[in-house]
Parts: structure tokens; C-alpha cells; sequence
């Protein structure tokens, strides 16, 4: 099974039934496993007439009580950014996959790249925050799309999946392992009387419980600024109290939602860190240079936002270098130069897309690194 | 200028007691109820409210027929015909 | 961490779309890692084209989890275009396999040693569908070659292929097979 | 007597967010009305009220989504339909109404306009005409006559508009109609008919926006829009939608042009479940 | 004598960039003699080829602009009309071709499809319907007939298709005609008389896909849509259009359905320039 | 006259004649202007669908030889990202203005905001590099409108101008001065026969001289990853050797493009570094603040992307702080800090937006930061 | 650098969309800055609503560039609005000259100095067209106050209202200014 | 299975001396050329090219009535009429 078709298994594992997508190599298998997989358990797979619309869907399936999901790569990505905003604003849960290609434009469409990578951080307008994810096999396409719908389900926020063409179009035997209902989350219900719901009162933890349409809530919700019953209110005060609200819900809960990979990190004076595909050729190139004897080690972003900022500036502390490939022109790297303050060098290797780095390519920059 | 107006369902409501009632915070003064009255029950006055718009008055109860057509087209919700209870209050 | 190097094989397929170059990598695969109980993973390439661009196939087997999952010194290399062979069949190292189909790919004469031949598209063509080329090519494989039992292939050829074509697809991987037994020059790689 | 207004004595306010009003509409604005008559349809038709999604996109229009006391979305801009197509296929019980302005359904909302109709996703579109983009300032939209004057056509429009009810049809909309907020109760009828019937429904209403459309062209008045109405509008029920074109000074055709049915996109959606599920 | 091709003994050669070809499409693909019959129309209808600027989106039609000789511009999926809108106003004496497939106009680009039409822009829409998204890998599209099998709809389509020449027609395109790869010459025909024509013309072209949309629904050799196609058109120039739904296996209506005169965009708004300047 | 009917004086002078848009608060006055002025100078203003339409309007706009513009704001800046792409991928000129307000989604929308700056980096998928310039005033509106065109001729790219709601609404005297010709930069045109002519061929400068259709040059562009000749090549050579073109040729020339505005910079330990409005009610804490006769001073980002890393680095190593308020949650303060790499702080004032910092706020910064 | 603050003045006008706030502040501003021959900057505040909304504008003029372009202790306050006394007319600093419209704001009866009082809104009404309210204003401001010149005012109203009204407008000017110059209280502000 | 043809404007055509070339590396095989020469010049053959296709063969030049069919429909602009000069060359 290959990592797109992985990624619509955990979708249906994870209660999925609602996909809205528009084709784009290579996520186009994620659409045509759900479009034969959807009709079998009840579920709704529409076509839509782009990815825009795409995008909408799915949030108005969300707020119909759905879990749902749509899949797409860059051109389709960008398209989606401004709905993207609104899915942040409404706080509505759902999952947004992009397996990326290079780019920019149509780029290399059947090939691998990672440009995609500050984009979602910062593609929508305005003020935000969001989690994205970064599997690296067909398994964790899997098992990360079910993380990937229950974090979205916990945060009521949007969630993206940050895939590449390599591991989407990757074969790998894939375990579908039955989930327990209890290891799935689910968006709080209201439990105030529909008469006094208000839909954005958050409890402690900032997140307000939700209501679907349909029940009798009577509720609002709306893209402009709005105050705790979803009216919108046009002043900085309530835009301030909103937009610290979304932002400080997910990083207040970075410890939550942040997932780490570390290989040999204990000693490591040389710390390569990488996402995604290019997570396993750097697996390779550490194990390289373990072998002779340099002191490298691996540092794999799974969640990739909300970013990693002390895990990066504990290893600042301990180590030299930062080694980052990335099959872009630098992205992730930059986050690492920041957090890393000056306590450590930040080495990029990008790749331009189209392919992967060679390990050697790691390998020699990791030598360079242990001779400083 | 008067044009041609449609009474709507006149025949129904027309026997029904009721009373017209402007909100006049919610009025702004566009003067339909006025000119779409079917029988001139009301007319634009020279009060105006908080806001600074003229408001309407009622110039005769009695000859409102309770059609309900100013108060659909009040763009404003700010005018309602009060149906009075069979035997009143 | 080195788990995977010292079990680990290299297979890649090389031609262009519509031959059925991933569907073989698939089946490859899955014949490791579901049948035979091992890993395996495929990686691919390709052009925009729905058909006639170039593609290839990378698998790797091993008993162990697979990290880096490209090719990088192959076993074994199926070429099955003229391009693919320019790119990868020409100048293998010496311990590799090279398997091309002849009607399709003019090897260098002077290649040594010569590349295995299976003329899987012609006997195809034969068959009635030369949709199956792909899969004479695998029980060609199969017989040339052990990096996969047999039995795994044959049953990954029959969980791959559409409903229906199973038993003529089994009839191609037959006949791929028995040509490349009878091949002379039996090339064993893969010390499984 | 009281001569407050309450839940009790004024019918629709029950459907009213009457902590937002006044809302934000001007003098005059034909939106008021139409929203008005949407509520009664909601009455009139019987649908329970807790079950009816209103879905709107950003524009004065798009402010009804505020204002009526329903499970309501003011989403973005152009983008209220495939919105609802998620709430109402989300949950098939939902009775799903998008009321929105033109250039939000018809200019950047058009493909999604014309996809929802070609696929038949039941739900009630009720679009307000007023021939401008209400809350940017009174631009040329999709919708302004040949030669009217808006904030970015001061010399006059020299956009083709279109005739939304010809494009409806052409995309196979199973209830077409048009109506003004002077038509009051047919536009009532209208709404409560198309909620009340399965498949796509396209109200086309024309509305004034006094402020802009109605000054820039030479209707400073609220009421000379009306009027115009008045004197301009001829009901013919069954029209070929090809005839109701809607130039800047010309008669204008309401009624109920279309009323038909085919299979929705869930009825052959349902199928192919069967189809799935028994394979 | 020589059996080589060359500029010299095959017309077409010249409009074609020899260098890139074989091109990407499949054997049997009805994209390229569609492009073929689009450099004969060149040919015939006499225009400086100078002048033509080609415009093509994404998708297996899309590539057109690159193995055609001219002034071409691959953009990006669904927006090669507003770019050519650009690109003829940008310079009025530019003959601008749009060459993409039904997908990239109809699905991701149909508000600029539609608004093109309504605005009138002068330009030549060649639209090539292959019932499908080709390039993706056959996907249900918004032309793909109701039951038809696509990789998206294993079980046949559930959404009804858009009657392209319907919905050109309820936007006001002046000109709107259907053939199929099989109409070579009328095809030929019908893109010399839209280029030479002012205004907003659309050509739907039926081509098959036989390694996609052939394949899945039991046309799997390349020649078995083409006979299709000879057994089920029928040529009725001046057909109306609301008559030429198209689906799975009935009867295809092909011709010129419409061929009249509007005033263009650029009509409209010389007039206005004029008006602004003398003010 | 406004910040925004400034920037379309700026347009009309720097020979802007076409010009497509979407209505948009607060970017509309942009194009009302416009549609006043256009038809009066033979120009064509064209009122688009939407602003995906726009974007690719004035793109092939640009390839018939105009100088062409489109604007917007947060909501339309989004949907444009997609074909701000294919912009930057056929090296076409355009300028972009972009009326920040206040978001996610649709936010406040008359109101101002700064959310968009990460956005104008990174807002569109795949690898590339970009010019984003930000007046504060309505005479830089102008002004700078015309440094954008020049920009965008002399590099083919499109250039941002990301102004905000507070900048493009609020009225001050434009002095409209007549641009001499020789400082209204043009692209440059190919030399080569059309036979021989091939479009992205670049000079030693790495920028390729532009065609335009219509003369004969039967040229291809395509947004697919290209060679010389404009062709889609689908390798990742052909794509290392594009990107690192487009990339550079904006990095490269750095020190041409970035334009900054110091105040008081030569002594100071704290600098307040700020753009836009935010750069006007920081220039009154300065004021004050050099009053009370603490050492601070003012960096004015006029450019901020390309951002200017060095001069960033080095003022990190002669000052102790960076003061950085800004219309948003942080997003320039993280380019700051990045390039500070710790040799100075970097202390962000977010304001969340709906409107502008009190100068106390900064001032209040600046005190404390002055202690440390 | 710390240019205007000496000849720095504040003016604050506020009410609601359909009034003509922002155009006042635009005709104060260019009255200033383009008549006057001084700086003048105008920002705005409105909500979404096209009428009805609240809304001010606020103009500050010196002799100076003007950095900072806010207002934050206004010399004049002009008050069209009873949420906009709420938020800027009830409390202001001793020396602020505050304006009301009397029709539109109930001022708070032990509010000292009391602001001054010009029914614009009812003075337009009777001329027959209620838009010219903030033309009368002006003419009123005009009277009691001299940061900007009369002559400049009248230049800047003529420039500013649409083609064919000019006239009309500089009566409600005067009007005002009448209105203005026969309250008894002259508070005149600014010293230039 | 054959079905109907259309001649495409045989009458000009028929007259003129031409040949028909193959460009066997354009060729993909699909047989329309042969499926839909109305005269049956062409024939699909057992010889494949390079990339494996299939190629047609002219069976008998003879018959061609120069109408330019098979150059048209080809997808791959990969069959042409070369019309001889006349007088030959
Ligand atoms: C993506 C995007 N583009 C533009 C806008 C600005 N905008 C808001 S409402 C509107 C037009 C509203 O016109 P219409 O839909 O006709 O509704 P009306 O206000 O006339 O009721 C526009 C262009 C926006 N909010 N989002
Ligand atoms: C924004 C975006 N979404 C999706 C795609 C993927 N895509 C490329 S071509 C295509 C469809 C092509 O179909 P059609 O236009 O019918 O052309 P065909 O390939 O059938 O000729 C799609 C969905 C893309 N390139 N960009
Ligand atoms: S219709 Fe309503 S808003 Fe208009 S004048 Fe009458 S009561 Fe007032
Ligand atoms: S601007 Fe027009 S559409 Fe908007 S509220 Fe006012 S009158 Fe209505
Ligand atoms: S996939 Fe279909 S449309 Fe695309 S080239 Fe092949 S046959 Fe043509
Ligand atoms: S039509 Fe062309 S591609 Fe097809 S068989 Fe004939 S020569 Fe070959």
C-alpha cells in the first residue's frame, strides 16, 4: 500500500466520513481510495469543482458533525489558504493533507519536493497558529492522520498533514490496526442548555465546546472578529482577546501536541535535523557517520508546527551544528537558526526538488561539522 | 407622487382589529410604510430619532385594513401590526 | 541502527508508463514483505505522462525495517526501454543482473557480461494482451533470480491483478518463469 | 396596550437576534424585506426551524446570517455554497438555505454556483440582486446593467451583466424564480415552495440599495427604486428564463420560471452506496 | 524520393515544435489531431501567425501550447482564460486562442469561463471534452456522463454533467459549436471561422481517452470511441442548445448551434475611454 | 488624497496601463481611482471576478507589454497566491499591492492590521524569493508605487507592495511630481533574432531578456519546471538550475534592491525596528525617548523582503535590543531574531490589530530595554 | 526631530456612516495642508456598515511633517453622535472645545465647560438636503475656532463636493458660520 | 468490424499523385489511419517500434485518393501525404 492510500486507511480508522477534494498529482490516490472506500461505510465522497470549494466542504462538514478531510499539493494548497483562515477563525476541526511536489507553479508535479513547509505556517492571511504534521512512511501516513484528526478534534483547529510525493508514493506494507474507540477524540459537546450556548466561550483549557448544526442550538459563527456568542464585534479589544485566544490554545499546548523523533542524540555533537522523506535518507547518513565514529545524531521534526523551539535551543546548548536538509531553498532551517541563537551553527543542505538528497551528501557535511 | 399599489391579501386581515406600532429606535426613516400603505394610514412626520431619521406616524388607525404590508417591508423590522385579542386584553 | 545492511537487496525497473513498471515493483514488494514476511519498500519515478514517459521502480527487500529506502548498487536491474537502459543498464557494476527486453532495448555488443534477454513484450503480444508483459518479466525474475520465493510472487501477482485476470496473469508469470529456466546461463543472486 | 416590541406580539421577532438590532443595514435597503420574508416562508412552510442552516458569504447580504435566530454561517466571500454542500451532505436532515448577495453567488462565488445547481445538492439559494457590490462601496458587479454608473464604472458599465435565471437553467436548477422585495408575499411563497421541494432552488430577488446603486443612478430615494420596480416589473409565471434579461432602464420579467424535478446528487449518491456496500 | 519529414513536405510542421515531439499523449489520444485540425484552421483562416497568441491551462490538452508554434503560454490549471483576458486586452491586436481541456475550463476555471463569456472578450475557446481529467489519471469530472466509470467514481458517477454549449449560451457567447475528433474538417472549419470572427467563441470537441476514460468504461482500444462517436452523432447546425445534453451512450448532437454578433468588451469600453477623455 | 488613491497616481505615473481587480476593503479606492483614471489615459481597467482572475489577468497583461497592477487585501491576497507563482516562475513584471487589514479570514476588515508579512514571503507553495516594499505615507504610496514598477522591470518579478488600512486610508498631501522617462525602468528586450531567441536565457546579470507575444518571437513559457528555451524539463537538474536562478537573482542583488530608513541608529543600544504605520507611532517613542535621553534609534524596514539580514546582524552587534512592535503576533521579529543570532534581544510588541500601538507602549519597550 | 509639536493641532470629528465625518476631516486636512500651505493628516475609523455605523476621523495640523498622525489630546472634538459623545465628549481635558449636534446628543447636563451646540443636522433638513449637515459644521467650527483659515475652508469645501453643488454647499457654510459667530460664547482655540 | 466512413472532400483530392509516409518514431500504434482510410490503403502490422508500438503498413499505394484522412486523425502527426510535384520532381 502506498503512503497516499495509508493515509485514506487512518482517515476511515479514525471515523472519517466526509472527503471533499479536487484531483492533484500526487495526492490523487488519497481521493481515489476514499472514493472507494467512502461508499462502502456510509460515507460521503464529493468531487468538488476545485480546491476551494474543497476546502469549504469539508468544514461545512465539519460543523454538520463530521470528521472530515480533503488532499491536495501546492497549487491546490495555496488555493486553500484563505478557507484555511477561515477553518482557523470558526475553529472547526478537519484535516488537510499535502503530499508536496516541487514548485513553485506547476513545478515538477509527479516529483518530490519540500517548499511547502513555511507556507503552511504562513500562507493564509493574518494572525494565526496551526499544527502540521510530517509522516515519513506509509505506516505513519497512516497512524499520523488518526493523530492528525484527534489533535484536530481536541484544538478544534484545523490540521495539517505535510506529506511529500516520495512517502505518499511510497510502498511500504502498512499494518490497519483495528483502533479502540477510546484512543479517538472527539470535539467537546455543549453541555450548557442550547438557550444559553454561547459558541465561543471557551472553558480553561480555551476551547470551546462545540455544537453542530442541526440541534437546535441556534448558534452563530462567523470569519469577522467575534465575542464569546459569535457576533462579530469590529474592535482591536475583541480582536485581541480572539486572536490570543486561537493562538495560545495551541501553544500553551505545545507539550501535547509536539511529537519528536531522536536518534543518538544523548552525545551528539553533530545534530541533523529533517522532516519527512528526507528524514530517512538522513537516518542513513547518521548511521554513516556513527560508524566513523563521529558523534552525529538525529533530531526528526514529526510535528513541525507548532515549531520545537526549546527541544532546538537545549540542543543549541549541546551541540555544534545544526545540519538541516530540506528539498527546498531553506524553510525549516531558518526556524533552527532562530531558536538556536547563535549557540550553534545552522548548516542548511537544501535540495531543489525532484529528488532526495544523496546521504553522502549529508554524510560529508556531517564531517565537515565534527572538524569545527 | 402616488403610483399604483397592490392591497395585499386585503380580503383576509381586513376585518381583523389591529393596531400599528412603529419601534422607533429601529426606524431609519426610509418612508415605505408611508408610500406603500394601500389605504395612506401612515405619513413621514418631522420627529426624528436618536439617529437623526425622520419617523412616521400614524395619521388613522381606523382606516388600516391590518394587511401586514408595512410591516413586511420595513427593511428594519421597526413596524408591526398588534393583531388585538378576540374580546381584547 | 545498521540493521537493514547486510540483509538488504536492491531491485530496479526501468521503462516507460503504461508498461506496467510500478505494478511489478507492487508485486515485488508485496511478495517480500507480506508473503515472504520480510520488508520491502518501493519507491518510484515519473514523468507527467499517462503513458510512454520514462518510470522506474525501486525495491528494496530486507529482513529487517528498511530507513533509507532508495537504490543505490541493485541486484538486480530490469530494463525495459531504450532510455532506461542508457540511464541504468549500461554500466552496472559488475555483481549486478541486467534483464532487458530485446525487441525493445538494443544492448551495447560489447557489455560484459551481456544483459539476461526476455522478450516479454512480444510473447505478450502473443498471449492476446500485451498488458502482461510485466508480469512474464516477473516470473522471468523468478527463475533467474531468489530474491523472493516463488510462492510470495505468485500470490502477490494474484492479489495485484484485476478481478478476474488472475488465472491469465498466473499463465504470463508461468511462462516468463519457464523461459528463464530454461534459459543457460542461470545467474543466482540474493543468498536467501 | 403595550407599545413595546416583544417576542410575543410580533411574529417574526422570534426569529430575530434582536440583541443585534439595529442592524447594520441603510435606510431604505432592500434586504430587510427579503429577509422578513424569509422568516414568514420559514413559518409558512412548516419546516422545523431547529433543523434549517441558513449559510451566507460576506456582503451586506451576507449579514443575514446575523440577524436570523437559526443555526447560522456567515462564512467568506463566494464561498457560502460549497459551504452548505458540507452541512447538507454532512447531515441530509439539515434544510439548507444560502441567502447571499450577488456578487458574492455570482461573481467570485460563480463556480461554485453553477456546480451546485449541476449537481442538484438540495438547498434554497436566495440571492439578493441589488445590481452593485453592496458593502465594498457601490462597484460594478456581475449584475450591473449595461451603462449604469458604479464606484468603478463612473463613466458608465461596459460589462455584459448576466441573466442569472438563463444561467441557472442552463445548469439545470430545479426551481428558478425572481422576484422584488415589493412582491412580498410571492416572494414568501416562493422561499417557503423552494425549501419545501427537493433539489437545488435559485431565487433570484431584486433589492435597493438606496445608498449606492440607487444614488449613483439617479435614485437617491429609497422609495424610487421601488417604484421603479413598480412600473417596471411584469409577473409571468413560466417565462422562458432565455426572455428575462434585466437591462438598466427596460421592463423586468419576475415569476416562477422553472419548477421541476430530477434526481438530487444524494438520490444517486444513495445508490451507489447500494451499489458499494452489496459488492 | 524521401521518406523523411520535413518543414517542406508536411504542412503542419511548421506550427509545430518539431523538437519536443513525440509528444506526451497516449496512442489514440483525440487531443492531437484536435490540435492539428487548430493549425490547419491557422492555415485556412489566413491570420498572421505573428499575431495568435495560444493559451492553454493544466491538463493532457493543457500541453498543446507546447508543441504549438506560436506566441503559447502554458499557465496554470483553470486560469488560462483570465490570463488570456490579459493578454488581449493587453494588446488588442493579439488573436488569442484558449486550447485546454474540459477539466481546467469547466471544473477549477468555470467562473472564468462563464464570465469571459458574458463580458464577450474576443477571443477562441477550444475546449477539448475527454469526459474526464486526463492528466490526473481519469477522474470524474464535470462532464463525465451520469454511470460512467472514472478512478473517482469506481462504482459510476453520481453527479449530473454540465451541458458545456448550454451553459455558453445562457452566457452570451456569440459563438458555440460541438464537433468530435471524426469531424476533422468541420472541426477545421468551425476554429478558422471562431478566430476570424470578433467576439466570444466556444468550441466543445469530443476526443477520445482511450487509456483513461476508454479503458474504464469498455472502450479500451483507442479506435473503439471513435466509432462511438460515428454511431452516435448526428450533425443539426442551429440546434438549440438546451437540446444537446450529452450522456453515457445516446445519441451526440454535433454543429454550430450559435454564430451572432455582440458588441465585445473592448466595443464597450472604447466608447467609454471616449466619453472619459472628451469630459 | 489617501494612501491608496496615492498608490494609483503612483501606477498611472510609472506607466501603469492596465489594471485588473476585485473590490476589496480597504484596497477598493485603489481601484476606484484607477477606473477614474485609466479610460482617461487610454488605459484598461478591468473589473475581474475574483482576485485568482485579476492575478493572471495582469500577468498576461504584462506578456502584451503592459506594465500592469492589481490590489487587494488579506482574503484576496490569499487566493492570489497560487498565480503569484506562476508570476515568479515566467519572470513576469507586475506590482501587487496588498491594503493590509486586520485577519485571519475576514477579520476587521476596515481596519488595520499587519498579518500579511510572513505571507508575502511565503504565501505561495515551492521554492522562491520575492520584493515587498512598504511605504508609510500617502506620498511614499506614490512614490514607491513607482520604485515597485522599476523593480519589477529590472528583476521580472512580481513586486508587493504591503501597505496597510491605516496607510491607504489615511489623507495627507501628495506632491505628484512628473516622472522623468529615464527614471522609469523598462525590461529589457531581446537583442537575439526571434529564430534564435530563447526565453529564459540569461544574461550575466541572471536575468533573461523578455519578449512579448505579438512579434514574432513564437516563444513558450509554462509554469512546469523549464530549460532555456522555456521548454518543461521534468528532472531535478533542470529544476536545481531554475531555482537557484530565480533565488538569486534577487539575492544577489540585495544591496540594489533593499531600501532603509535609519533614525538616530549611530549610538544607539536599543533599536526599534518597524515598517508601515507601526514605523510612524515608533518614530514618536524614539522622539521621546531620545528626550529622556536614553540612546535609541529607529530602523524603518522600507524593504522587508528581501530582508536585510546584514544590516540586522549588524546592528545585533552594536546595540543590546531589538524593540519590534508590529501590527501582528510576530512575524518580522522572528527574521530579527533569527538574524541577531543572540548578540542582541529581540522584544516584540504584538498588537493584535483593529488599530495601532500607543507610542507609550513602545516608549515603556524602550525604557526598559535600556536598562538592561 | 521633535518638529510638530509646538504648532501641532488635534481635531477629532465623530458620528456615524452618512454624515460626511470623513469628509469634513478630508476638507479640514486639505484646507490646511494644500490651502493653508501647512501638514495635515487624516486617519479614519469606520465599521463595515456604508451608513449608519459609528465612524470618526481625525485630523491633525501643523506647520510641520507630521510623524505621528493620531490624535491624542484634540484641541477640537466635534460630536455627531451619542456613542461617540459616550466615547470621546463626555470626559475631555479642560481645554478641549467640544461640538455638538444638540438633536443627535443628549449631553450630560453637569458636563462643564458645556459643549457648544449647532443643530446641523435640523438646519440642513430645512435647506432641504440633510448631507450638507457637516458642510455646516465646518462653517460653524469656522466661527469658533481659527486653526485653519476661512478662506482656505471655503477653497477646500469648493474642491471637495461634487461637481455642481459648490454653491449650495458654501451657503450651509455660512449658514453655519453665521449660526457660529452669533453664539454668544466664542472659545477660539489655536493660536495662529 | 467495419463501420461507415466518411470520404473527406474525396472529389478535390482523388486526383492528385501523393504517397503516404510513416514516421515510425512519432507512431504510437492506435490504427486509426488504417481503421479510417476510407480506402483501405493502411494496415496495422506485426512490426513494432522502438517504445513497442505497433506500426501500420501501406498496403497499396495505389488506392490512395490523397484526402489527406490518415494525416489529420493521426494524433502524433505521425503519417503525412507528400503530394508529388507535378511533372515529378
Ligand atoms: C476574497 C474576498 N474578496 C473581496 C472581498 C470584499 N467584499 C466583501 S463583500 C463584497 C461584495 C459584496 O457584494 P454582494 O455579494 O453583491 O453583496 P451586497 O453587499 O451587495 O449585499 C466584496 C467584494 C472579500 N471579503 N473577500
Ligand atoms: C490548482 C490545481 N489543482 C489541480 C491540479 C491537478 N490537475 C492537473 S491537470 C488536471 C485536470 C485535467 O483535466 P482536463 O482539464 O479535463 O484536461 P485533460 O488532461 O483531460 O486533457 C488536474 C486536476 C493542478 N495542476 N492545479
Ligand atoms: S418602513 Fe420601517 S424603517 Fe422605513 S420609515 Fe417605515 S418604520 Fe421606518
Ligand atoms: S450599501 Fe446598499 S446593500 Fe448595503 S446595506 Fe446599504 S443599501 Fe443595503
Ligand atoms: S490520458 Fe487520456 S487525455 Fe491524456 S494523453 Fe492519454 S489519452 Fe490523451
Ligand atoms: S494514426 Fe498515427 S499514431 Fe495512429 S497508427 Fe496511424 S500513424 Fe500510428
Amino acid at each position: 500500500m502506498n503512503g497516499d492510500e495509508a493515509c485514506a486507511e487512518g482517515a476511515i480508522s479514525a471515523g472519517c466520513r466526509f472527503f471533499a477534494g479536487y484531483p492533484i498529482t500526487p495526492a490523487t490516490e488519497v481521493a481515489e481510495r476514499m472514493s472507494k472506500r467512502l461508499p462502502k461505510v456510509g460515507g460521503i465522497y464529493i468531487q468538488m469543482e476545485d480546491e476551494i470549494a474543497s476546502m469549504n466542504a469539508i468544514l461545512g462538514a465539519s460543523w454538520a458533525g463530521q470528521k472530515a478531510m480533503t488532499s491536495t499539493s501546492g497549487p491546490g494548497f495555496s488555493l486553500m489558504m484563505e478557507n484555511l483562515g477561515l477553518g482557523v477563525m470558526l475553529e472547526t476541526p478537519c484535516v488537510l493533507v499535502n503530499i508536496q511536489r516541487a514548485g513553485p507553479s506547476t513545478g515538477l508535479p509527479t516529483l518530490v519536493g519540500q517548499g511547502d513547509m513555511m507556507q503552511a505556517r504562513w500562507g493564509a492571511h493574518g494572525i494565526y497558529e496551526i499544527i502540521a504534521i510530517v509522516p515519513n512512511s506509509p505506516q505513519e501516513m497512516f497512524s499520523l492522520t488518526i493523530t492528525a484528526f484527534n489533535l484536530s478534534e481536541k484544538y478544534r483547529v484545523p490540521v495539517l498533514i505535510m506529506s511529500d510525493e516520495a512517502v505518499g508514493h511510497m510502498s511500504e506494507k502498512v499494518v490497519i490496526h483495528r483502533v479502540n474507540q477510546q484512543d479517538l477524540l472527539e470535539r467537546k459537546k455543549p453541555c450548557a442548555e442550547s438557550a444559553n450556548y454561547q459558541p465561543y466561550k471557551p472553558d480553561d483549557d480555551l476551547i470551546p465546546p462545540m455544537a453542530i448544526a442541526g440541534n437546535g442550538y441556534r448558534f452563530h459563527v462567523t470569519g469577522l472578529t467575534h465575542d464569546e456568542r459569535g457576533y462579530p464585534v469590529m474592535t482591536s479589544v475583541a480582536q485581541d482577546k480572539l486572536m490570543r485566544r486561537l493562538v495560545e490554545k495551541i501553544r500553551q499546548n505545545r507539550d501535547d501536541i509536539i511529537l519528536l523523533e531522536e536518534v543518538s542524540l544523548d552525545d551528539a555533537d553533530v545534530v541533523v535535523c529533517a522532516y519527512g522523506i528526507t528524514s530517512r535518507v538522513a537516518y542513513r547518513a547518521v548511521q554513516q557517520a556513527r560508524g566513523e565514529g563521529i558523534r552525529a545524531g538525529l533530531l526528526r521534526l514529526i510535528t513541525v508546527w507548532p515549531f520545537p523551539e526549546q527541544r532546538i535551543a537545549d540542543l543549541a546548548s549541546q551541540a555544534t551544528t545544526f545540519v538541516v536538509p530540506e528539498i527546498n531553498y531553506g524553510q525549516i532551517s531558518l526556524e533552527i537558526e532562530r531558536c538556536a541563537q547563535g549557540k550553534a551553527r545552522t548548516v542548511l543542505l537544501p535540495h531543489m526538488g525532484g529528488g532526495v538528497h544523496h546521504p553522502q551528501i549529508i554524510l560529508a557535511a556531517i564531517r565537515e561539522a565534527s572538524l569545527c | 407622487m402616488k403610483l399604483w399599489r397592490e392591497p395585499f391579501d386585503r380580503a383576509q386581515k381586513a376585518t381583523k382589529p389591529a393596531k400599528v406600532i412603529i419601534d422607533k429606535d429601529r426606524c431609519k426613516g426610509c418612508g415605505y410604510c408611508a408610500e406603500f400603505c394601500p389605504k395612506g394610514v401612515l405619513e413621514m412626520s418631522q420627529e426624528i430619532n436618536s439617529k437623526g431619521y425622520p419617523l412616521p406616524v400614524v395619521l388613522d388607525q381606523n382606516r388600516c385594513l391590518a394587511c401586514g404590508l408595512c410591516e413586511a417591508i420595513c427593511p428594519d423590522f421597526g413596524i408591526f401590526i398588534r393583531y388585538e385579542k378576540e374580546g381584547g386584553l | 541502527m545498521d540493521k537493514d545492511s547486510d540483509s538488504r537487496f536492491e531491485i530496479r525497473i526501468a521503462g516507460f508508463g503504461g508498461q506496467g513498471v510500478i505494478l511489478s515493483g507492487q508485486i515485488m514488494g508485496k511478495a517480500a514483505s507480506i508473503y515472504d514476511k520480510g520488508f520491502a519498500t518501493m519507491t518510484q519515478s515519473y514523468g507527467p505522462e499517462a503513458r510512454g514517459g520514462s518510470c522506474a521502480a525501486e525495491v528494496v527487500i530486507s529482513q529487517n525495517p528498511i530507513d533509507y529506502p532508495y537504490v543505490t548498487s541493485p541486484q538486480v536491474v530490469v530494463i525495459l526501454a531504450q532510455e532506461a537502459y542508457t540511464n541504468y543498464g549500461r554500466n552496472p557494476s559488475t555483481d549486478t543482473l541486467v534483464i532487458i527486453d530485446p525487441d525493445l532495448v538494443n544492448p551495447d555488443p560489447f557489455q560484459t557480461p551481456p544483459p539476461l534477454s526476455v522478450p516479454a513484450t512480444r510473447m505478450a503480444q502473443e498471449m492476446g494482451r500485451t498488458v502482461v508483459a510485466n508480469i512474464i518479466v516477473l516470473g522471468f525474475l523468478s527463475a533467474v533470480s531468489n530474491l523472493v520465493s516463488v510462492e510470495a510472487l505468485r500470490k502477490a501477482v494474484l492479489a495485484s491483478v484485476p478481478e478476474g485476470t488472475g488465472e491469465f496473469n498466473l499463465k504470463a508469470f508461468d511462462l516468463g518463469r519457464t523461459y528463464g529456466l530454461e534459459q543457460e546461463r542461470r545467474n543466482t543472486v540474493g543468498g536467501k | 396596550m403595550l407599545d413595546v416590541v416583544t417576542e410575543a406580539n410580533h411574529g417574526i421577532e422570534a426569529f430575530l437576534r434582536t440583541d443585534r438590532i439595529p442592524h447594520i443595514w441603510c435606510a431604505g435597503c432592500g434586504i430587510g424585506p427579503a429577509a422578513g420574508c424569509f422568516i414568514r416562508a420559514i413559518e409558512r412552510s412548516g419546516i422545523d426551524a431547529d433543523k434549517i442552516a441558513l449559510v451566507s458569504g460576506i456582503g451586506c447580504t451576507g449579514r443575514v446570517a446575523g440577524y436570523v435566530k437559526l443555526d447560522s454561517f456567515h462564512t467568506t466571500h463566494g464561498r457560502a455554497l460549497p459551504f452548505a454542500t458540507g452541512l447538507k451532505l454532512g447531515n441530509p436532515n439539515l434544510n439548507v438555505v444560502v441567502f447571499s448577495g450577488d456578487g458574492d453567488l455570482a461573481a467570485i462565488g460563480g463556480n461554485h454556483l453553477i456546480h451546485s445547481a449541476r449537481r442538484n445538492i438540495d438547498m434554497t439559494v436566495v440571492c439578493i440582486n441589488n445590481f452593485t457590490y453592496g458593502m465594498t462601496g457601490g462597484q460594478l458587479g456581475p449584475t450591473t446593467p449595461l451603462e449604469a454608473r458604479s464606484s468603478t464604472s463612473p463613466y458608465g458599465n461596459f460589462e455584459s451583466p448576466f441573466n442569472l435565471p438563463h444561467l441557472m437553467a442552463a445548469c439545470g436548477a430545479t426551481y428558478v424564480a425572481r422576484w422584488t422585495v415589493i412582491h412580498l408575499r410571492q416572494l414568501e411563497r416562493a422561499i417557503a415552495e423552494a425549501m419545501s421541494k427537493s433539489g437545488f432552488s435559485f431565487i433570484e430577488v431584486l433589492a435597493p440599495c438606496p445608498t449606492l446603486y440607487g444614488r449613483m443612478n439617479k435614485h437617491g430615494q429609497p422609495v424610487d427604486q421601488m417604484h421603479s420596480y413598480q412600473e417596471r416589473c411584469s409577473v409571468k409565471n413560466g417565462a422562458n428564463p432565455v426572455d428575462v434579461e434585466i437591462d438598466m432602464n427596460g421592463p423586468i420579467i419576475v415569476g416562477k420560471f422553472i419548477d421541476t424535478e430530477r434526481p438530487t446528487f444524494a438520490d444517486h449518491y444513495m445508490q451507489i452506496c447500494d451499489k458499494a456496500q452489496t459488492k
